[in-house]
């Protein structure tokens, strides 16, 4: 299918652009209206299959946009009027709604949209699973003339599933003009698994030695279900050899995946954490209201989103400040309420800031409802990049990574080479001490515990991109962070870096081979016993400074 | 320069200083003297904001402190050496040394050499966290790092205890040449009583919270002191 | 002061605990109360006391010897476990193992040999470490023994390491999210998510039955007043002192010759053991045990209970345990839509203003009198915190 | 009393609020309906809301403090089965009324409870039929992916056992268990593409529970898994939960229930216009059990009414064979073991959050408390009516085992 | 034995012992003996290194390499803490260290000599001749009357008396004293040195002071430690005279 034009469609304003192009510049559609009949009324599976057939034998773009608009669900039949129409939501929940078809002499242009109705007036044309993947493969053979050469790629592969005559007569031209190398590299694969799948042995072969490059999951499949089926030990041995190399080189991509995986967990192991390694690690509370204070910054996000509908693609941009400042404001004003009053006893901190953590979770289900909350992925961080057949990397994790990253070295900066990290560390040494000399130590508690929180909030935003949005965020992240933190060693911001990436990628090693629960588990066991050996943590600070 | 008149301070129910007075003027060393647990601390913490006095005043350039927070009177001037050093024991020397920046405006804040002069040592250990230098060591730093402020009175809390002695007589010129450049007030508490004696301009006494004996440095009287200071 | 066993020497250590005394007293006089109320009141009668309040107060008493057992090692000897729950839970598993076993062929599937969980699960054999749980002695052994070796080995480990303070606390809680995941596992033969339930009697008499109930209730009073005169006798032996001085200053005690890992090894111990008694106890008044017990939050509310009671007194963790669980149970019922709020702000504010737990606020009152009638007593206690460096 | 007592016995705070909190409005707003239309024998009902904390033991506390302290003539509660499992006992011991309003594992039938989720047989089964079937795509390879715990371990259990009867290999089998409030699917979701890139058609059959689901739906959409490649079919994923997602990337992807916000029948759009204006929030969606929650409240209604009383064992015995309108269109009975008769429904995801309905049951399914498709279950009925009268009776033999009365 | 040149009355040995903190050395090759029932004292510029052997000795700190030998054959480098303190090696730290929320009477009952084992100290019970002891030793570092006081309560220079009473309750055969003086008028610091001479009648006992006034009044050789090696040694007027010894140390 057409990834990009799918995309597309999805923004608002965009398709809409789009669509009106389209729309504009389609020729006279020659389905008979018999042939549609089956789209106005409640018609069974294969009745609308049927259709799908129909108009993709007929070919022209308008058969394809019919169908793209079918497949994405924007394809209506008007009740009244019992007519088929292309309809595109508007933000105040109408539907705007416009003619597909358009007879010969009718002059283009503003006719083609029919006005603007309410729900109720329509139904949409009904689709499942079956036709979506009847038109995705009906769109692949226009997808093939498409000029960007990433689309034509895709088609090609999509089209490895049924390689008919007529399909392999276009690939077969297609090879001959085509320039792009990538896509010659497709067609090549195409072809040759044709010859695979059609040729003589030593065709077969010979094919095997273009496939053994691919990694595309179907040639394997079929390489594989060849090998069951074979009786011809030259050919089962051929097939095999090409396997091995295929699947050595799949072990590289499972490790390299593996490692991605990891460091995706460590991110946001290191984004929850990091955090409290300012709250905890450095001021010394135990904060048992951090999680919330990511809980915020989540929420924060979801607000931005729900004020700027319009926005959803910089609204991460906005979140990101925002929550940095509301968890953060949170964070002073919690200081100046309540830690104020606790220095010198941490254990206290750990009652009250569960107190507090409770109370947030409660406002958070009273103003906002338990449920969870939707939160949009922005297009730019949608989907993968697609490095080969066999592995991709997710956009989200991939700037998550990033992110984390950034977070942990400005807040590195900030600790250890401004004048305002400086103060922080000095008062929470010794808090007498720095206030006699002149360091205003009200001040710089809570603002380092409006850094902390506020870092939390920024943290807040980037799980919002993963999981839920809902009072419990909170509750799902703190003993993880606590853990990271100690097992770091407390107070020691590289370990904080080393121990979420380390225990991140150590669980992604162990989660294939064991599953994720006992993976957890073990993970587990092997903080509690790493603890025996290094019973300050992976980074301690030794030395009589710390005794003493 | 600075005037305490009359004050009184509590821990709890039991008071600790009882209506005391003293003062201590520029270019000038105010020794206090007395045994354990007389309150000399206590006195010292009050000028430098860490107590408050339940009554009585602290005037400060004229301007009574009593109730103004610690970190605004080190910005007007007031550095502290207490007892037991107090040392911030991750940050390294130079950085022990750069939290007296904060009172500082913008333009001086740099570490003035001729501290690393009085004291070569804490060149020496400069990248060492100050928490492994040895007591000695850490005494030095504390003095360094209360000169870094710049101040008009430096309070300086028992500097000889656990202190080799060339650096005691290094000490003792130390704050002799700081009054006697006359720019700043000194106020010192001090047990070793020679060392007392040689730098005060004036001394005070106390006992049992009060001032039980003050004057000036060479009217001494050396019997009465030491009957004081022994149980 | 203590000169260890010695006849008499139960009066004496009432005689010097005069809160330790009021409390065991309350809990006696409640429980008897409650007791005669439930059993010799008729239904109906505007005295009487529904079976509904003689479950709570029993669980609210497990609760409080569970408290009692973490106030040991953490206000005495400054560990702070937030595991405790762990053990809790496995003297519940234990005693839940004996009443599963109990049922014989009267589960569901009427299969003598394996619990209804299994049945369906399609085991085919009783696992090995179910064997032996018929027997109320073994289960009762095992209630000790399981919590109690478990926190031998890890503090064995644990102490030996020296890993002290937060690290030490979150190795506990590591300890308990592991266990937790662990019984999750439906593999792990304890019954997963859903835990051991459907429990029909104890020593033959049915669960459901009133006077059942009532010498549960009797037995968590009885275990209660057990458990603290243990705890108290130690904390007054030397033992104790060595446990407070463990707590304030590790490395001193070690430069006088104590085995400092050993002192918290033996309170620790007894404590999972305490911990492991109460959870068996609970589990009979509740009807259920399951892997939630072991949730890392609960054992963090415990802690709780310990604060807001008032830490290093043991009567004072009894006393935040009862005191929070009752809160909870009130507000969940009186506003459920806000009770959070509720018990949010009672922490805070037991931090800010009752900075020793509501006992602190007891001892501030006797110790305002006593110090009027004693003007020699120097016991002051510090206010403010020196400073560290 | 002049009035009548309702409990309303969800989580309104921990882990389960997420789920629960819409139930209790539910009970809440029939309550406020019912009163609207006269109470019940002419008396007004009053709902009693206490909140069991997602906390199983203090389920039972409350289940006892509502049947002994309020006096509550019947409760409405539960959401895991583990709430259920304790609750058990003391309506048993105290023979109050419950109505368990959520799908579960099955293999329970007491006296005092009703079920009105809906068993395996009601959702599992037939999801399985549906995606063998030809229109479900013929899928040959089946991932059964859950959280580990009683609910999927059962469901996964009943469903291995019926796919080898239909002749699926064991090796087109992939069983995986994760955490509870599992977030990061990575690993998962990249061997689910992995098992279903072998060439055959497969399926993911998901009982993962709550919180997991909108990572691993995340998760599914960012690794491009999607629905006419691999199909995943879930069972704990409703309208309420699908309100915390980005749908888009999902569409096609399906769900089982009994009740979909989507069926199109005159009761069902009188049910969400009642809802969305008793609880102020026109965007707010409706979901299967709350039409359990629906059908069991209008039951136990009409039991009452039937019986002239509240008495539990007389409005027990009224209950068999009431039928009420389901909102599906359709009429929902109780049968005698405790179960309903309900149509069984498979969606598919839409972006808007909704489910289009590509598939029915024709006419209700029996739900089974006891599986036919596990040995030592299929041996077992629940029937209490005269003369077995038992929750859990052996065919073998004869016996009626594990009741507690 | 380890060397032939050790004499038989030799209690305490170091020999070579080298320790450093991140490549810093704070003892460099430090080799010294103490005699049995010998009192002596250890002088040294700040961070000569002083305390770090005694760290050293008492096990707190494991040497990089050499060894310390106790009674000639046990090494005690190889024990902990407890281990050295069990054997008869008593220390009292630089910061005055005492149970702060325990009283000055409980203080000093848990110092007192005796089985160490959890199980002696909840079953054990203190003997009227123990008592008798603390209560002897409470008259002599006059805390008589403050026997129910906190040890948070006492001032600074209670704290040290407390301390070297606890020491004395631990009978020590080898006593390691850290700037006992240390914030003492001058006449407690007199009486301090008094005591440790009475002490040193029947033990070894080494102090570390900065106070000349007190070393002299102890009346014992002296070693001076400079940069983690011994400079100088003898009595205390000869290494006052030492030229070095007063460049590093005593200062002009
Ligand atoms: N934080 C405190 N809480 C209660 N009492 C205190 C506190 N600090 C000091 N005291 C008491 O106040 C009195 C005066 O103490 P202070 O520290 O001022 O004495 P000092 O003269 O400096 O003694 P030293 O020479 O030992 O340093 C002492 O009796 C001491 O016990
Ligand atoms: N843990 C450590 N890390 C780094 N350096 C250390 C550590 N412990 C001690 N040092 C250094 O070792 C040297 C010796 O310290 P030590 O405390 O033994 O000196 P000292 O002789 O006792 O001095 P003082 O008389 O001042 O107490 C000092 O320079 C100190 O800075
Ligand atoms: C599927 C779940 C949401 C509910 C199910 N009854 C349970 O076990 O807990
Ligand atoms: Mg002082
Ligand atoms: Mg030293």
């Amino acid at each position: 299918m057409n990834q990009n034009v799918r995309q597309a469609l999805h923004g608002l304003s965009a398709s809409f652009f789009l669509f009106l192009l389209l729309v504009l510049s389609r020729p006279v559609l020659a389905v008979s209206s018999e042939d549609l009949k089956p789209l106005l009324t409640k018609s069974s599976w294969t009745q609308l299959e049927r259709v799908v057939t129909a108009l993709t034998e007929e070919g022209s773009e308008s058969s394809q946009q019919i169908l793209e608009h079918w497949l994405n669900g924007k394809l209506f039949v008007e009740k009244k009027q019992k007519r088929l129409v292309f309809a595109e939501k508007t933000p105040d929940k109408q539907y705007r709604i416009f003619n597909p078809f358009f007879t010969e002499g009718e002059s283009k242009g503003e006719s083609l949209e029919l006005g603007t109705v309410k729900k109720r007036a329509l139904k949409k044309v009904r689709i499942n699973n079956q036709l979506r993947s009847a038109i995705k493969t009906a769109l692949a053979s226009w997808d093939l003339k498409a000029s960007d050469p990433e689309t034509r790629i895709s088609a090609i592969y999509a089209s490895l599933k049924t390689l008919d005559s007529k399909t392999l007569g276009t690939l077969r031209n297609m090879r001959a003009s085509e320039e792009d190398q990538a896509v010659i590299y497709a067609l090549d694969m195409a072809l040759a698994l044709d010859l695979f799948q059609q040729g003589s042995i030593s065709e077969q072969i010979e094919a095997l030695e273009v496939l053994t490059s691919s990694d595309n999951p179907f040639i394997r499949s079929v390489l594989a279900n060849t090998l069951a089926g074979t009786e011809n030990p030259a050919l089962a041995q051929a097939i095999t050899t090409a396997l091995a190399e295929i699947d050595q080189r799949q072990q590289y991509y499972t490790v390299a995946e593996n490692v991605f995986f990891g460091l995706s967990l460590g991110s946001v192991l290191l984004l929850s954490s990091i955090g409290l390694a300012i709250t905890f690690g450095v001021m010394g509370v135990i904060n048992m209201a951090h999680g919330e204070m990511m809980m915020l910054g989540a929420y924060t996000t979801f607000v931005i989103q729900s004020v700027f509908p319009e926005l959803i693609d910089q609204s991460l941009f906005i979140a990101i400040p925002l929550a940095f400042l509301v968890a953060g404001a949170a964070g002073v004003l919690i200081e100046r309420l309540v830690i104020r009053h606790l220095y010198g006893r941490p254990l206290e901190t750990l009652l009250a800031t569960f107190g507090i953590s409770l109370i947030l979770q409660q406002a958070v289900r009273t103003i906002f409802s338990p449920l969870n909350q939707e939160v949009a992925t922005p297009a730019w961080m949608s989907g993968s990049w697609v490095i080969n057949e066999a592995l991709s990397l997710t956009w989200n994790r991939l700037y998550i990574v990033g992110f984390s990253l950034l977070v942990f070295m400005v807040l590195l900066f900030v600790m250890r080479y401004t004048r305002f990290g400086l103060n922080i560390r000095a008062v929470t040494q010794n808090r007498a001490m720095a206030s006699s000399m002149g360091i205003p130590t009200g001040r710089v508690d809570a603002l380092t515990f409006g850094l902390g929180s506020g870092i939390a909030g920024v943290a807040g935003v980037a799980l919002s991109q993963l999981t839920n949005v809902g009072p419990n965020l909170g509750q799902n992240y703190i003993i993880d962070s606590f853990m990271v933190v100690v097992f770091g060693g407390v107070g020691n911001l590289w370990g904080t870096l080393v121990a979420a990436m380390g225990l991140g990628v150590v669980n992604k090693f162990l989660e294939p081979w064991a599953g994720a629960v006992v993976a957890k588990i073990l993970v587990l066991v092997f903080i509690i016993l790493f603890i025996q050996k290094r019973p300050r943590g992976l980074f301690a600070l030794k030395g009589r400074a710390v005794e003493g | 320069m600075l005037e305490v008149q009359g004050i009184d301070v509590f821990y709890g129910a039991s008071q600790a200083l009882k209506s005391v007075t003293i003062e201590a003027r520029k270019g000038k060393v105010t020794s206090v003297m007395g045994r354990n647990g007389v309150g000399k601390t206590t006195l010292m913490n009050a000028v430098a904001g860490r107590v408050t006095p339940a009554s009585g005043k602290i005037l400060w350039q004229g301007i009574d402190i009593a109730s103004s927070p610690s970190h605004s009177r080190a910005r007007n001037g007031i550095a502290y050496v207490p007892q037991g050093r107090q040392i911030f024991p991750l940050l390294t020397v130079q950085e022990n040394l750069e939290t007296g920046f904060a009172c500082l405006p913008r333009s001086k804040r740099r570490i003035d050499p001729e501290i690393f002069d009085l004291f070569p040592v804490l060149q020496q250990m400069r990248h060492r966290r100050g928490g492994d230098l040895s007591g000695g060591q850490q005494q030095q730093l504390a003095i360094a790092r209360a000169l870094v402020t710049q101040p008009e009175l430096l309070i300086l809390d028992e500097p000889t205890e656990g202190i080799q002695p060339s650096i005691i007589k290094d000490i003792q010129s130390v704050i002799g040449l700081l009054r006697d450049r006359g720019e700043m007030a000194i106020l010192l508490v001090e047990q070793f009583f020679e060392f007392a004696r040689d730098l005060a301009d004036t001394f005070v006494v106390l006992d049992r919270g009060e001032v039980a004996l003050e004057g000036t440095g060479n009217a001494m009287d050396e019997a009465a002191v030491r009957r004081l200071m022994t149980v | 002061m203590t000169k260890g066993f010695q006849p008499g020497f139960l009066t004496r250590l009432l005689l010097e605990d005069r809160a330790g005394k009021l409390l065991l007293s309350s809990v006696m006089a409640i429980t008897a109360v409650v007791v005669l109320l439930n059993t010799l009141m008729p239904e109906g009668s505007p005295l009487h006391v529904s079976n509904y309040t003689v479950t709570l107060l029993g669980k609210y008493l497990c609760y409080g010897l569970l408290a009692l057992a973490l106030d040991l090692v953490w206000g005495y000897c400054g560990i702070l476990s937030l595991g405790h729950g762990a053990f809790f839970a496995l003297g519940g598993y234990a005693m839940g193992m004996y009443l599963m076993r109990q049922i014989g062929d009267r589960g569901v599937y009427g299969n003598p040999e394996l619990p209804d969980f299994m049945v369906f699960l399609n085991w085919q054999e009783l696992p090995w470490y179910w064997y032996g749980f018929d027997s109320f002695a073994f289960a009762m052994v095992m209630v000790a023994l399981v919590p109690g070796l478990l926190a031998f080995l890890f503090g064995w480990l644990a102490f030996r390491s020296r890993v002290t303070g937060v690290y030490l606390s979150i190795i506990t809680q590591a300890l308990t999210y592991a266990l937790m995941l662990l019984f999750f596992q439906n593999d792990f033969g304890f019954g997963g998510n859903n835990g051991l339930t459907d429990f029909k009697d104890l020593l033959g008499f049915s669960l459901q039955s009133d006077s059942t109930r009532v010498v549960l209730l009797i037995s968590s009073a009885l275990a209660l007043t057990l458990g603290y005169l243990v705890c108290r006798w130690l904390v007054s032996s030397r033992y104790g002192r060595v446990l407070v001085a463990v707590r304030d200053a590790e490395s001193r005690v070690r430069f006088m010759g104590y085995r400092v890992e050993h002192y918290k090894l033996v309170a620790f111990t007894l404590s999972a053991v305490l911990a492991g008694i109460a959870g068996a106890l609970y589990v009979p008044q509740v009807g259920i045990i399951n892997p939630g017990e072991f949730s890392p939050i609960n054992s963090i509310e415990l802690v709780i209970w310990v604060a807001v009671g008032g830490r290093g007194t043991l009567y004072g963790a009894v006393i935040g345990a009862v005191v929070v669980n009752y809160a909870k149970t009130w507000f969940t019922g009186v506003m459920p839509d806000a009770w959070l709020f509720a018990l949010g702000a009672l922490f805070v504010i037991t931090t800010l203003w009752l900075p020793k737990g509501l006992v602190g606020l007891y001892q501030q009152i006797v110790g305002f009198i006593t110090e009027r009638r004693n003007q020699q007593n120097n016991r002051i206690e510090k206010t403010e915190l020196v400073d560290h460096g | 009393a002049d009035t009548i007592k309702v409990g309303v016995l969800h989580s309104l705070s921990g882990t389960m609020a997420i789920s629960e909190t819409t139930l209790k409005d539910t009970v809440l707003m029939m309550v406020e309906e019912q009163n609207k239309n006269g109470g019940v024998l002419g008396k007004e009902l009053e709902a009693v809301v206490v909140d069991p904390a997602s906390d199983w033991p203090l389920f039972a506390e409350k289940a006892r403090e509502l049947l002994v302290k309020e006096d509550v003539d019947v409760i409405f509660g539960g959401w895991t089965s583990v709430s259920r499992k304790s609750v058990l006992p003391v309506v048993e011991e105290l023979n109050g009324l419950m109505f368990y309003p959520v799908q579960y594992e099955g293999e329970e039938s007491s006296k005092n409870v009703f079920y009105t989720g809906a068993a395996p047989n009601q959702q599992a089964i037939p999801a399985v039929d549906y995606l063998m079937s030809e229109e479900g795509g013929a899928v040959k390879r089946f991932v059964l992916a859950g959280t580990d715990y009683v609910y999927p371990r059962t469901t996964n259990k009943i469903l291995e056992s019926y796919l080898k009867s239909k002749g699926v290999k064991e090796a087109d089998i992939l069983i995986n268990y994760t955490p509870f409030g599992h977030s990061d699917w990575q690993t998962i979701v990249s061997d689910i593409k992995k098992f279903g890139n072998a060439g055959k058609k497969t399926a993911v059959i998901s009982t993962i529970n709550g919180d997991a689901n909108v990572p691993f739906y995340k998760e599914l959409g960012n690794q491009g898994v999607s629905a006419e490649d691999i199909p995943v079919i879930a069972f704990s994923v409703g309208e309420e939960e699908l309100s915390g997602i980005d749908t888009a990337p999902l569409v096609g992807h399906l769900a089982a229930w009994n009740y979909f916000m989507s069926a199109e029948s005159e009761t069902n759009d009188e049910f969400i216009e009642t809802w969305q204006s008793f609880i102020k929030d026109e965007e707010r969606v409706s979901n299967d059990p709350m039409e359990a929650t629906y059908i069991g409240f209008n039951m136990w209604v009409e039991a009452v009414e039937k019986a002239g009383t509240t008495d539990i064992d007389a409005v027990r015995s009224a209950m068999y064979g009431i039928t009420v309108p389901n909102l599906t269109g359709g009429t929902a009975v109780m049968n005698t073991n405790h179960h309903l008769t309900k149509p069984v429904l498979i969606g598919e995801i839409q972006d808007d959050g909704q489910f289009e309905i590509v598939w029915e049951t024709k006419g209700g399914v029996i739900g089974d408390a006891w599986t036919d498709f596990l040995p030592e279950s299929s041996k077992i009925v629940a029937d209490w009516s005269a003369p077995v009268q038992c929750g859990n009776y052996n065919l073998a033999t004869g016996v009626c085992s594990g009741q507690n009365y | 034995m380890v060397d032939k040149h050790i004499p038989n009355d030799t209690l305490l040995y170091l020999n070579n012992v080298t320790v450093s903190f991140d490549g810093f050395r704070a003892l460099n090759e430090l080799s010294f003996m103490v005699r049995e029932k010998e009192l002596s004292a250890i002088i040294g510029p700040n961070g000569a290194g002083k305390s770090t052997m005694m760290d050293v000795v008492t096990g707190k700190t494991r040497p990089d390499s050499g060894e310390v030998f106790f009674h000639g054959e046990v090494d005690l480098t190889r024990y902990d803490e407890t281990e050295v303190a069990n054997m008869g090696i008593g220390r009292k730290f630089q910061k005055p260290s005492v149970i702060e929320s325990l009283t000055v009477w409980e203080n000093l009952e848990l110092a007192l000599a005796g089985r160490r084992t959890p199980f002696a100290s909840m079953f054990g019970a203190l003997s009227s001749k123990g008592a008798r002891r603390i209560d002897e030793v409470m008259e002599l570092i006059r805390l008589s009357d403050r026997k129910a006081w906190l040890g948070a309560s006492l001032s600074h220079g209670q704290k040290q008396w407390l301390e070297i009473g606890m020491l004395l309750l631990q009978e020590p055969e080898l006593l390691l004293v850290d700037e006992p003086a240390a914030g003492m008028t001058d006449e407690e610091t007199f009486r301090t040195a008094d005591l440790l001479r009475d002490l040193a009648r029947e033990r070894s006992v080494v102090v570390v002071e900065h106070d000349m006034a007190f070393i002299r009044a102890l009346e014992c050789p002296v070693m001076v430690l400079h940069e983690g090696s011994v400079l100088a040694s003898g009595s205390l007027d000869h290494v006052q005279q030492n030229q070095k010894v007063i460049d590093v140390y005593l200062g002009r």
